[in-house]
């Protein structure tokens, strides 16, 4: 495309710069949906996104996990510490993300760490809860023999509450994954990662084809990310299915 | 471990020797919000060893007592020794790992199988998986179950099925001390008859020291060493063994609670090879009905009294006869026992 | 140009869109009669590769689709005269990619200065491009370590915008005609982002300057506008300048953009944002090359490739490399 | 970062005392569009959740269902109804119970579905109906991991009740919260403040109610626990 | 509600007869997963107003069977006729309602006061208020419980008290039809007999058609005009009276299931009064025992047989003398009784 000619001939301002055709597209912004832009744009724009989108919630989603287990585990025991923790997690959902970026970006940067702390704060409050809610709503047989057995209440909350919470758990990381999938958006805010930028550049120009193509993307990603949940939950709970039967 | 005076249950030895005495004095229990004490000023010992039976009124306080021995609940006065030690100031995880419950309620574990409710215990000591794997097959056979069984959860199980992996479950690490609730409550009485028999061989070998909560007085009769009989509100009627109850209940309470029958449940106590004499006659006579030599009086009495056979013959579990009984001789044995210790 | 500008923003866009008079007045309101002395003008592109051995240097641009095409040119163009150049696309809007200018993140980001007057430095607008310009980099300067390098010929403010069918029965060219929908602007529904509600830029400059106090306010998601005027959920929409929609292309003469006669909407020209260490390190050439992509972004430039990418979905540095090299650069 | 810090609780502060009024009309405004939001939720979401706890099928349709819905940034959910209701209560309205549908409806289901087997059984045996079962055995049994979902729902919906700016429904503390521009750092940390404590507030009130409706029974029982 | 031939239920009156016979038909079951059915074949007819005990091993399928005549698990084979009507095609809500069920596992609901728990289905049938207090009360009298209890939660009573809330509230509205599943198998002897008299005496006025499982086969003979047997894997063993078992256990099972004292057993069927002679000679002793008319033989016998009495005196409630009965008119008695039915 360069040629030794163009590189020499400088344009006159007068005359303004030389405006190239750029092509165009038989996908236009005012059709509904137009699957060529979407093969052509696959492996470009849409594939990387979904797949950074997918890395971006998982990360979030076993962070948070870990961190509300371990909370909700700790207020069972330590009463002032559920409200404490509520308060907490509550602040951090709460706070608006663009205020959030503001204060984080110059401590963690303009990259995932950043996104995932803050997606990872925001899983906080509904795993924490339902985790705690379940770990509560325990029989009181079952704690009372464990008790009997000498565990210790460490090991009762571990061998007996946990378990027996799980699909209460589970509920809460089913819905925060989903939170997460929609949240992760908010990314395009600090990075261009998720299907955020498709999505906002898509609302920007406003593109239907791109909208509906990244949208149904994060909608398949959480229906799938939820089957995916639910089978890991039907395998680890395989009591369930026992006494469903009959 | 090591000794430790600090420890009651590692001071008393409950760990390591396997006899200890549990000792009630003056126990009281008040539940918050109630009025009248479930448990009042009890006060009996249990020596080393012994299995005491607790029998009493539903509602009369035998499930608050074994929680109070480990500790579920806490006394409101008195105190309860195991060992010579207190339980107020015990390590309670260590006093429970000591004790095996079976509760009332069964409790198994719903996320659990089978395998794993019993294998709980063996497991938090860190027992090898080889050696857990085989008690729990070895456990499952002393309470009648098929391995099968082993994979299953609580709910494909039945009642009587649950209660007894309750048990198998309270006796997997062997503990010295048992608190059971009546672990036989919901079986029919050949698999209890079967059950209560595995379980006094057990106690035969390890002499563990039990409480055990029964409300069918003939099973208090033949599994109790000792007897504790509750009355309404928790107050201990009578403590004492078996016969004792039967032929001198110290009151009409006591004298219902082991039934007007009591003559005939006492026969239970006593074998036929203890009155049995030889009988050469016995060899002429083809019809007499055979009667083992361990059957107790009762079943003896039984096999004469609705046979119209004069005697039975009372053979060795080989098949040798050892004699015969008649009516007379039976009803001589039991007078004669009645007038040595004055019973009416 | 405001708002929009500042962040496109997802759920927490803090500003809002609003525009100057249409496209073809910009450039007459913004350079006055002769050359403006803050606007690249006709400057060459250094020869050879200067930026060899010189410091790395990391570019910034905000998120959205014409931030992008800006990030591209000056990085683009930074990387043919030999500069290492790390290139931190998609951040936030106004106030996020100026924290992370302030914190170091990034070295140097193209900004619509009128932004720079009203989100960063919350000053009130100015009355001329170079006016706004000086504060803008005043600002730089004694807040940022930072320094504004020439700025485009183009500009992208906020315009209001109709229907060409409702301007046509209401008889509207400019602003000031909305009294013709009704008293004070009595029947005018405004559709914008949500802080047009409270800017001069917006709704108070309306209320202000045109004396259209009945003006009923809209809030909506960036990029809606549009929309919401197709659905008749509005008929005065709010968008930016440079929006494909007000050149030739496939909704030509659908939407008439009405003249701001009284600038409420501001100056909205695009400079790099600079740090004055960078500048130093860096050295002239650098400075030249920056310039030299500034001057060549002209109103029609930036529209044309506007809407390569926002209407034929043309990725934006293809579209920027195909136009610096159009104009003399070579790879 | 401190300097930055103790700047910004100026700013609050001066906020609060410069705009406290605005504050608190649209703090109440926030409030009225969230129980409004989360009422509509409970409406739809506990009845599905609960009935397809109790018949035990079918929640993987339901829970997902409601589920997937949210997968799409509130922000387009108001984009996408512009085109379908257009502007105004109904549009931030139904996002919001996009939102907060989910979380009262699986922990509904999650509740009923594991109510003890044997309380059930005891109900069937009794000729209860299934409602009957639902809503005099099953739903007082499981009381508080319903109300779970009660107040989650509530604190997320107060916390993005501020995009209601976004659907041309203003009013409310988005006004201030999306609009950093105006308002600065520090007004959109003072609005958001008033968000937090009507989040926390709610939350309490909830936490209020959860122990009204939670049968006394329950609570003994587990209670019963030794610690 | 009128006469619907589409409602199986109301087609075969069982809410407005009081009385209704269950025919089990070749019932099957077999649960998801498990090879061996837990109920096979199952065959019998109980007939209308008629207490039958169903006895048999732990995991015998009797709770089975009990969920499958109230369809709270469904047949996989065969079919129960209740008052001629099949319980495959009959609604469940009303065929529930017919039935009073008193569940093995007690299952009170925990969020209800006692009170409430008994009031449960009275609420749902809208019985006015103090209808329902009266009879809350009525029901806690019933089952020797002090009104005390009404406001209290589940997790306060004992396990025994549970049991009795739980029998209480299947009867609370008195269902024609009763499927009893232990209902006294966590009670003391004494309350046990106390309820078991109560329950005769309310049979006694309104002939509910019961299913009543329990594992004390003396309860089986108290309570049961007809005992069916089951054995391993749900097969009936035998179904007929009690005397019928005693006296003729089909099989060994049988015969080993009712008891090796199965003859003392028999004693329990019939009373003193049935056996008793006017003896003018009893004023002249003095210090023989003295025993009601209506004590069973077992009683006289155990009296007899462990006091050195020769016979005792068998007076009516009221305190008048019937007459006397020796040891040996008892053991008389009992072999003519034998004598006629053939029985070993
Ligand atoms: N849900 C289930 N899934 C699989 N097997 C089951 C299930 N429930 C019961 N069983 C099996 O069916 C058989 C019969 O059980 P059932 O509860 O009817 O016995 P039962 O006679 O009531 O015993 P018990 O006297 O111990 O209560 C048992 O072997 C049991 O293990
Ligand atoms: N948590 C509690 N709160 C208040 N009262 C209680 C509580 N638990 C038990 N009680 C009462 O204490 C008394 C003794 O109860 P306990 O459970 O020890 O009786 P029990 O002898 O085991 O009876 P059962 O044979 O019926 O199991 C009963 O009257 C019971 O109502
Ligand atoms: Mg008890
Ligand atoms: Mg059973």
């Amino acid at each position: 495309m360069t040629s030794a000619a163009a590189s020499i001939v400088l344009p006159a301002w007068q005359a303004g710069p030389v405006i190239p055709s750029f092509g165009s597209s038989s996908c236009t912004s005012s059709q509904t949906f137009c699957w060529s832009w979407v093969r052509t744009n696959w492996a470009g724009v849409l594939e990387p996104a979904l797949v950074q989108h997918i890395y971006i919630t998982v990360i979030a989603v076993v962070c948070g996990l870990i961190i509300s287990l371990a909370a909700a585990l700790l207020a069972y025991r330590v009463g002032w510490f559920e409200r404490g923790f509520t308060a907490f997690s509550t602040l951090l959902y709460t706070i608006p993300s663009l205020a959030f970026f503001l204060l984080f970006v110059p401590v963690t940067g303009l990259g995932l760490m950043t996104i995932e702390i803050g997606l990872t704060g925001y899983t906080f409050l509904l795993m924490f809860r339902n985790a705690l809610t379940g770990l509560r709503s325990v029989p009181a047989d079952a704690i009372k023999v464990a008790t009997g057995m000498g565990m210790t209440p460490r090991q009762v909350l571990l061998r007996v509450n946990l378990p027996l919470a799980i699909p209460s758990i589970m509920a809460g990381v089913r819905i925060s994954a989903v939170t997460v999938i929609s949240l992760a958006t908010i990314a395009a805010d600090v990075t261009p990662l998720g299907l955020g930028n498709p999505i906002f550049f898509a609302l920007h120009t406003t593109f239907t084809t791109e909208l509906i193509a990244a949208g149904v993307l994060a909608i398949l990603l959480a229906f799938a990310a939820d089957l995916v949940l639910v089978i890991v939950q039907r395998s680890i709970t395989p009591w369930i299915r026992a006494r469903a039967k009959g | 471990m090591t000794h430790d005076e600090t420890d009651p249950i590692a001071a008393s030895g409950v760990r390591r020797q396997s006899q200890v005495e549990i000792e009630f004095r003056n126990a009281t229990k008040r539940y918050p919000g109630q009025e009248a004490p479930a448990i009042s000023n009890l006060s009996f010992t249990i020596p080393a060893g012994v299995i005491c039976c607790l029998v009493g009124p539903s509602g009369g306080g035998k499930t608050t007592t074994m929680m109070l021995v480990n500790r579920l609940i806490d006394l409101t006065d008195g105190d309860i020794l195991i060992g010579g030690a207190s339980v107020r100031s015990a390590n309670t995880t260590e006093l429970r790992r000591a004790i095996g419950y079976v509760i009332q309620q069964i409790g198994l574990f719903p996320h659990m199988t089978i395998a794993g409710n019993i294998a709980v215990v063996p497991k938090l000591l860190g027992w090898p998986r080889a050696r857990i794997r085989e008690r729990v097959l070895e456990l499952l056979n002393l309470v009648q179950l098929d391995r099968s069984y082993a994979g299953r959860y609580p709910a494909q199980l039945s009642g009587g099925q649950q209660q007894r992996i309750g048990l198998a479950r309270a006796l997997a690490v062997d503990p010295p001390l048992m608190l059971m609730d009546e672990p036989f409550g919901a079986l029919d009485p050949i698999t209890r008859s079967a059950l209560q028999d595995e379980f006094l061989k057990l106690q035969e070998r390890i002499n563990k020291t039990v409480i055990f909560v029964t409300h069918d007085i003939d099973e208090a009769i033949k599994m109790g060493d000792r007897i504790a009989v509750l009355r309404e509100g928790g107050i201990l009627a009578q403590f004492g063994t078996a016969d004792d109850l039967l032929a001198h209940p110290v009151d009409d309470y006591v004298a219902d609670f082991v039934g007007a029958d009591r003559g005939l449940k006492r026969l239970s106590l006593r074998r036929m090879r203890d009155i049995v004499h030889p009988d050469p006659s016995l060899e002429a006579k083809p019809n007499v009905p055979t009667i083992s030599a361990d059957a107790s009086l009762r079943v003896g009495l039984s096999r004469l009294f609705t046979t119209d056979a004069s005697a039975v013959r009372v053979t060795e579990n080989d098949g040798t006869t050892l004699g015969a009984v008649t009516l007379d001789e039976l009803r001589e044995a039991v007078a004669a026992h009645r007038r040595t210790d004055g019973a009416p | 140009s405001g708002n929009s500008k500042s962040n496109a923003a997802s759920t927490s866009s803090s500003s809002s869109s609003s525009k100057s008079s249409n496209a073809s007045s910009n450039s007459s309101k913004s350079s006055g009669s002769g050359l403006s002395p803050v606007t690249a003008h006709n400057v060459s592109l250094p020869n050879g590769t200067p930026g060899q051995g010189k410091p790395s240097v990391t570019i910034g641009d905000k998120n959205f689709p014409e931030e992008f095409l800006l990030g591209d040119l000056y990085q683009i163009a930074l990387k043919a005269k030999g500069y290492t150049v790390t290139v931190k696309p998609n951040i936030g809007g106004s106030e996020i990619i100026d924290t992370s200018f302030k914190s170091g993140q990034i070295d140097l980001y193209p900004e619509y200065l009128g932004e720079i007057v009203s989100s960063v430095a919350k000053k009130s607008p100015q009355k001329s491009d170079v006016a706004t310009y000086n504060a803008a980099k005043k600002f730089e300067q004694s807040h940022r370590n930072a320094t504004l390098l020439k700025q485009t010929p183009f500009q992208d403010v906020d315009v209001l915008f109709v229907k060409t069918a409702f301007a046509k029965a209401n008889n509207l060219k400019s602003v000031g005609d909305l009294t013709n929908v009704g008293a004070k602007g009595q029947g005018v529904t405004y559709v914008a982002q949500p802080p047009s509600r409270t800017r001069f830029a917006g709704l108070k400059g309306l209320q202000k300057a045109y004396g259209l106090t009945k003006v009923n306010f809209v809030g909506a998601p960036p990029g809606q506008q549009y929309k919401a005027i197709n659905k008749g959920q509005g008929n005065v929409g709010d968008a930016f300048s440079t929006d494909p929609a007000f050149a030739s292309g496939v909704n030509a003469g659908k939407y008439l953009a009405l003249n701001d006669t009284k600038h409420i909407m501001g100056f909205q020209h695009v400079a790099p944002v600079v740090k004055q260490s960078v500048v130093k390190a860096e050295g002239p050439q650098f400075t030249k090359t920056l310039n030299w992509v500034s001057s060549l972004l002209t109103l029609k430039a930036v529209q044309t490739m506007d809407i390569a990418v926002q209407t034929h979905h043309k990725d934006a540095s293809t579209v920027a490399q195909k136009f610096l090299e159009a104009n003399g650069l070579n790879s | 970062m401190h300097v930055i810090a103790a700047g910004l609780v100026v700013d609050i502060g001066t906020f609060f005392t410069q705009q406290g009024r605005m504050l608190v009309a649209e703090g109440v405004k926030q409030i009225e569009l969230s129980a409004l939001a989360v009422a509509i939720a409970i409406v739809i979401g506990l009845p599905i959740g609960a009935m397809v706890g109790h018949i035990h099928k079918l929640s993987f349709i339901a829970v997902n269902g409601g589920n997937v819905l949210r997968a799409l940034p509130t922000l387009s959910i108001i984009a996408i109804g512009i085109g379908i209701y257009g502007f105004g209560l109904v549009n931030i309205t139904v996002a919001l119970v996009i939102l907060a549908l989910p979380l009262i409806l699986t922990n509904a289901f999650v509740a009923v579905d594991g109510v003890d087997p044997g309380t059930v059984k005891a109900a069937q045996g009794m000729g209860m109906t299934g409602r009957q079962i639902l809503l005099r055995v099953e739903l007082p049994s499981c009381v508080p991991l319903v109300m779970a979902g009660v107040r989650t729902a509530w604190v997320y919906v107060v916390a993005t009740a501020y995009l209601a700016a976004f659907s041309g429904y203003s009013g409310t503390l988005g006004d201030v919260i999306v609009d950093i521009g105006s308002f600065g750092l520090g007004g959109v940390l003072a609005a958001t403040a008033v968000a937090v404590v009507i989040a926390l507030v709610g939350e309490l009130v909830l936490a209020g109610a959860e122990r009204l409706l939670t049968p006394r029974g329950l609570k003994l029982a587990a209670n019963a626990n030794p610690g």
